[in-house]
């Protein structure tokens, strides 16, 4: 009889919190003399050097994967919360309409929007959308209650800075209204003011997107790994 | 007034060898916050005799960080990406218990598809954290294989994770209503391909550690906690039940869709670290065979009964509700003052809280190493106990 | 055993006690002073054996004045709930320990201490559980402020 | 006469000549001062380069096997596959700011890692490693070994002492309790060897193996005097399942919690070359160090066997013994310290004695295989 016998746990029945509960009751140990512990004993340990043994034998159990030469092949998951972008159609426009709902749902003030009357078509847009890298906690609250799919979580990876003020994004690279606005802009000019690129964020929070000594710039908005 | 706290320095004091005459041999030490064995920050002041443990004290507040403060202007919804934070290996039972007390003050009705992934999760999250548990268990008593085989049959669960959910450890997925996200296409098939996966992987940990008489020894009859001390100690979860206490949520109170579900809840006899190891090792075949069963019937709905625009509203008076994580019962408290989403007071039980407690009745008499054992066996997550 | 009915017998055992309204479980508020008689009194029932006390917390009721003690009861044996609640005033705060009769309240009490300031009389070992035992003031309270603190932007 | 065909162009099995690097300088001495000089400077060279080229060796191969064990790959960056790893640590060691802590007893802090290394560095000058491959030799090796090993602990219970550490002196208290209580089973399966080979020199010891090695020879009695030694010189290494006093998990590290830099680096490369030297021990002791796998009788087979150079059969066994060591480490979880006590006073050392005194028994009656050779 070895010390121990996986099987030897009992199945019965207990009352517990007023209802009946199947229960399996833990197998004790079991020892019969200087011999039969001694014996059994080193048997176990030889089956526990068995299961060990096929893996420092073989390099075939490994499961490290190398990193930094893994890169190129490298997937995240699609749902995969790194960094908050913009959803944008095929002409790089998106569907934020400043409605502040995602700046309202962040737990910790993550997100900043500021809004202005366009100057196009006269009504309220998202002049910058300012996500704090650097605050964030994935939790994923600003894309779930977004009610124009504005926002995606993407999958990208190295997001590691050198100043924490590097973490900080505008998310709009272009200051301008929901999508379905744009195609009621006739005016080819002004369409063109629409997608202009806004000059690096230079609000509360000076440094995002510009360069510092040791630190390149960094396109906001999109680009993760660089 | 009378009552009169007072600090460490005193405790200290009082119990300092030199105060104390002919106590000479005895001596304090330190285990943490910065030690291997303390899985975090915890401390432990030891106060010792030769290798033997006098008086256990545990110092906490490492790693506090007022999680129960910050609840009280954070709506429920919000609050819920703070409990990943708690104990963070049951990221998503501790999201569920918070949810579930919402639907349960506000009247929500969630759909059973929303039910079926809720439970599935938690049995796979429940399966990672006692891998991990199992891993540490075996670095913590010298064994450093297991630990990282640990890792590497967890990771591939946090890949289900990953996919499905969007994040590994502080998953934020569920909320009251449902769940944040429907399952991923692939999640099924995922999960029979880790079942089968995971099997031979246990026997395996169970051929190099169970029946390993090292093992046995380290842990057989060392820091046996009786089945009233448990139960008045309030500890929850495997180490009650290793006291031979079968209270087990999940069968007590049935709730996602553990109604549904045939197991069996391990119990232990005596209540020593073995037991509680024992209990926790079969509670990962039970996980096992409860995703097997949950795989079978996949009910069909929507994961989500709240728009996401509705603010949740708590109505006035004191809410609680429980669950039972991978370390034991999970408590949330609410006191709302009514008409908002933000409660007045948020409070949450955590299990290792009192499982923890249970040391400074477990280690006197036992020597470092034991108490080493002790404390693995409990099964810390120091963020839990601190909030 | 019915909540109704559980309450009920828990009514007849508490001198003082009253049905505490607005709870999804069933309550009661006693005067803090009868507290471990009463919990002495659950827990050594046959027919209630509140054996756990799975919680014990308090809610600052700053506009009532009052700190309002909770104590989450749950007996192993029959698997019911009981939400024991008592008021000290917040300005003296003291409240007999329990620890006598739950082993647990020794430390749940001591966090109820740290964060509210609530001095438990008989407690053996009241001291701060998670902050600092420098630190000045009781976080929790509503009226608590530090200089570190920041105000959520509505 | 011999059993296998290449008889007729393999002479008779080649007799073993020890000539160790300190009888050559002995033997020159009368005639050349300068080349029992150059003897006995090649003798420090040898012994600085085993030191210095196992240590490495052994370190790589120890993370290597360590990370196959646990699924990883081990050491991968500096070099192909990591070989250099082991050296950039020790340039980073050499690098590294090597302090004494506050309070510590300062000449003890320093002198302790001196010790431990010293005590290994004497014992490789007793090991064979083949006949030419030995710096010294001498007729009580046996008590040299038994005592010089036991020396070794010196060094570690003057460094737990000397840190002004509680946790180290935890560490240092039972190393010291370890380490001289298992000397006593090393020791006893030792002496089965002895019985046996009827010397005290480990040469000697060596070739009276030449009919075969007395793990097998000896009936059983080799055998658990085998595992006996094996048990007991992993628990004399610190070794695990017997680190207790280093205890990762319990003591952060023991003895040497205070120790960096360079002394550190000894501590560390006396650990590595105990394993080593144990190894080499067991190999000569139980399975015939260099000598090639002889069956006596079968000239014929045994002159096939020694186209293996004595030197690689050492190499051979020793390093399957490491690997024994370290599939131990990365098996088993660690004894408590009593445990480790009981284990050694009440098993090892009542099975090490009745196994003495039936070694006894077989010497005096002959039972062992070819006893007349």
């Amino acid at each position: 009889m070895a010390l121990f016998d996986p099987k030897g746990a009992r199945a019965e029945t207990r009352q517990v919190a007023g209802k009946s509960v199947a229960v399996l009751l833990a197998p004790r140990l079991v020892r019969r003399g200087f011999l039969h512990d001694v014996f059994y004993g080193l048997k176990s340990l030889l089956t526990g050097m068995r299961v060990t043994l096929p893996y420092g034998l073989t390099t075939s159990r490994i499961v490290t994967r190398q990193y930094p030469e893994n890169r190129g092949t490298l997937k995240m998951y699609e749902r995969y919360r790194a960094r908050l972008t913009f959803i944008r159609d095929g002409q790089g426009r998106h569907t934020c309409t400043g409605c502040r709902n995602c700046e309202k749902a962040c737990p910790n003030g993550s997100i900043i929007i500021e809004t202005a009357k366009g100057a196009v078509t006269g009504k309220n847009e998202v002049q910058r959308f300012i996500w704090r890298f650097d605050a964030c906690t994935f939790c994923n609250l600003c894309v779930y209650t977004c009610p124009f799919d504005a926002l995606e979580m993407k999958g990208d990876f190295e997001h590691a800075v050198f100043d924490r003020r590097l973490l900080v994004y505008n998310l709009n690279s272009y200051a301008g209204p929901h999508a379905s606005l744009w195609d009621k802009v006739e005016d080819e000019e002004q369409r063109k003011t629409l997608a202009t690129k806004i000059s690096p964020y230079d609000g509360k929070v000076p440094l995002a997107g510009t360069s510092m000594a040791g630190c390149p710039a960094r396109a906001h908005g999109e680009g993760g790994a660089s | 007034m009378t009552v009169q706290a007072y600090t460490l320095d005193d405790l200290v004091k009082r119990l300092d060898p030199q105060a104390t005459e002919g106590a000479s041999q005895q001596y304090f030490l330190n285990l943490g916050p910065q030690h291997p064995a303390a899985h975090g920050v915890l401390r432990v002041m030891l106060f010792l005799d030769g290798e033997t443990v006098v008086r256990a004290i545990p110092v906490l507040g490492y790693i506090h960080r007022g999680i129960e403060k910050m609840g009280e202007s954070l709506s429920t919804r919000q609050f819920i990406h703070l409990t990943d934070r708690l104990d963070y290996l049951s990221a998503l039972m501790n999201n569920w218990a918070v949810a579930r007390t919402v639907e349960k003050a506000a009247g929500i009705e969630v759909s059973p598809r929303a039910e079926w992934i809720r439970t599935i999760m938690a049995e796979l999250q429940r399966l990672q954290s006692h891998l991990l548990w199992l891993g540490v268990l075996g670095m913590d008593l010298g064994a450093f294989t297991p630990f990282l085989w640990g890792f590497r049959d967890r990771e591939e669960l946090t890949y289900i994770f990953e996919e499905t959910i969007g994040a590994r450890l502080t998953m934020n997925y569920v909320l009251p209503g449902g769940v944040m996200s429907d399952i991923h296409p692939e999640f099924a098939a995922r999960v029979k391909k880790y079942v089968a996966y995971i099997r031979p992987k246990i026997a395996e940990y169970e051929a190099l550690l169970s029946g390993n008489v090292i093992l046995e020894e380290r842990l057989r009859n060392i820091g046996r906690l009786s089945a009233e001390d448990a139960v008045s100690i309030g500890a929850t979860g495997p180490v009650l039940r290793a006291s031979g206490v079968a209270l087990d949520l999940r069968k007590a109170s049935p709730y996602g869709a553990y109604d549904k579900l045939e197991f069996q809840v391990p119990v232990g006899t005596v209540g020593d670290s073995w037991d509680r190891y024992w209990v926790r090792f079969e509670e990962m075949r039970q996980s096992i065979a409860m995703i097997e069963q949950l795989l079978g019937g996949i009910p069909e709905g929507p994961h989500m009964s709240v728009k996401p625009a509705v603010k949740v509203k708590l109505p006035e008076g004191v809410h609680y509700g429980q669950l039972e994580t991978a370390r034991g019962i999970l408590g949330v408290f609410i006191a709302a003052a009514g008409g908002s989403d933000v409660p007045y007071r948020i409070h949450l039980r955590s299990p290792t809280f009192n499982n923890l407690w249970s040391v400074t009745r477990l280690a006197p008499g036992w020597r470092i190493a034991d108490l080493v054992a002790i404390l693995t066996t409990l099964d810390l997550v120091i963020p839990d106990i601190e909030r | 055993m019915e909540a109704n009915e559980l309450q009920e017998v828990v009514l007849a055992f508490a001198s003082g006690a009253k049905v505490r309204e607005k709870t999804d479980r069933p309550s009661l508020t006693v005067p803090a002073a009868s507290l471990p008689d009463l919990l002495a009194k659950l827990k050594a029932d046959e027919r209630l054996s509140f054996d756990m006390l799975l919680d014990h917390t308090a809610v600052d009721w700053l506009e009532r004045g009052v700190l309002e003690l909770f104590y989450q009861l749950f007996s192993t044996r029959h698997g019911h709930t009981l939400t024991v609640s008592a008021e000290v005033p917040r300005e003296e705060p003291v409240a007999p320990s329990v620890s006598g009769v739950h082993l647990i309240a020794e430390w749940q009490e001591r966090e109820v201490y740290d964060m509210f300031g609530v001095l438990y009389e008989g407690h053996p070992d009241l001291r701060r559980l998670l902050l600092d035992d420098s630190w000045v003031g009781h976080p929790l309270r509503k009226d608590y402020r530090d200089d570190h603190m920041i105000e959520r932007p509505k | 006469m011999s059993v296998f065909s290449p008889a007729a162009v393999i002479a008779a099995p080649q007799v073993f000549e020890v000539k160790t690097l300190a009888s050559r300088a002995a033997t020159a001495l009368p005639g050349s001062l300068l080349e029992s000089a150059l003897y006995v400077l090649l003798a420090v060279v040898w012994i600085v380069a085993l030191l210095a080229l196992t240590g490495l060796a052994l370190i790589y191969l120890e993370r290597k096997i360590a990370g196959h064990f646990q699924c990883r790959l081990g050491p991968m960056r500096v070099g192909p596959h990591g070989i250099f790893q082991t050296v950039a640590d020790t340039i980073k060691l050499l690098v590294k700011e090597d302090f004494v802590p506050d309070g510590a007893d300062k000449v003890l802090h320093v002198v302790a890692p001196f010790l431990a290394l010293t005590a290994t560095i004497l014992l490789l000058v007793i090991l064979p490693l083949s006949p030419i491959l030995q710096a010294a030799d001498m007729n009580i090796g046996v008590v040299y070994v038994t005592a010089i090993s036991g020396f070794g602990v010196m060094g570690i219970l003057l460094g737990g002492w000397s840190s002004n550490n509680k946790w180290s002196m935890i560490g240092a208290m039972r190393a010291g309790a370890q380490i001289i209580s298992y000397e006593i089973s090393a020791t006893l399966a030792l002496l089965v060897v002895v019985l046996f080979a009827g010397t005290l020199r480990l040469s000697g010891i060596v070739q009276s193996q030449a009919d075969g090695w007395w793990i097998w020879r000896a009936h059983g009695v080799g055998v658990v005097a085998f595992v006996i030694y094996v048990i007991a010189s992993t628990a004399e290494i610190n070794r695990t399942p017997f680190d207790i006093p280093e205890g990762e998990s319990e003591l952060a590290a023991g003895f040497h919690t205070e120790y960096s830099g360079i002394r550190f680096a000894f501590f560390f490369l006396a650990e590595f070359i105990n394993m080593f030297l144990v190894a080499g021990f067991a190999a000569t002791f139980f399975w015939g160090g260099w000598m090639p796998f002889h069956v006596g009788g079968l000239d014929g087979f045994n002159s096939v066997m020694d186209l293996v150079p004595a030197g690689a059969w050492f190499a051979a066994k020793t390093s399957a013994l490491v690997f024994l060591v370290m599939w131990f480490r990365w098996t088993f979880p660690r004894l408590r310290v009593d445990q480790m006590m009981r284990l050694e006073w009440k098993i090892l050392l009542p099975v090490g004695f009745v196994n003495l005194f039936a070694a006894a028994l077989v010497v005096l009656y002959g039972l062992y295989f070819f006893p007349g050779t």
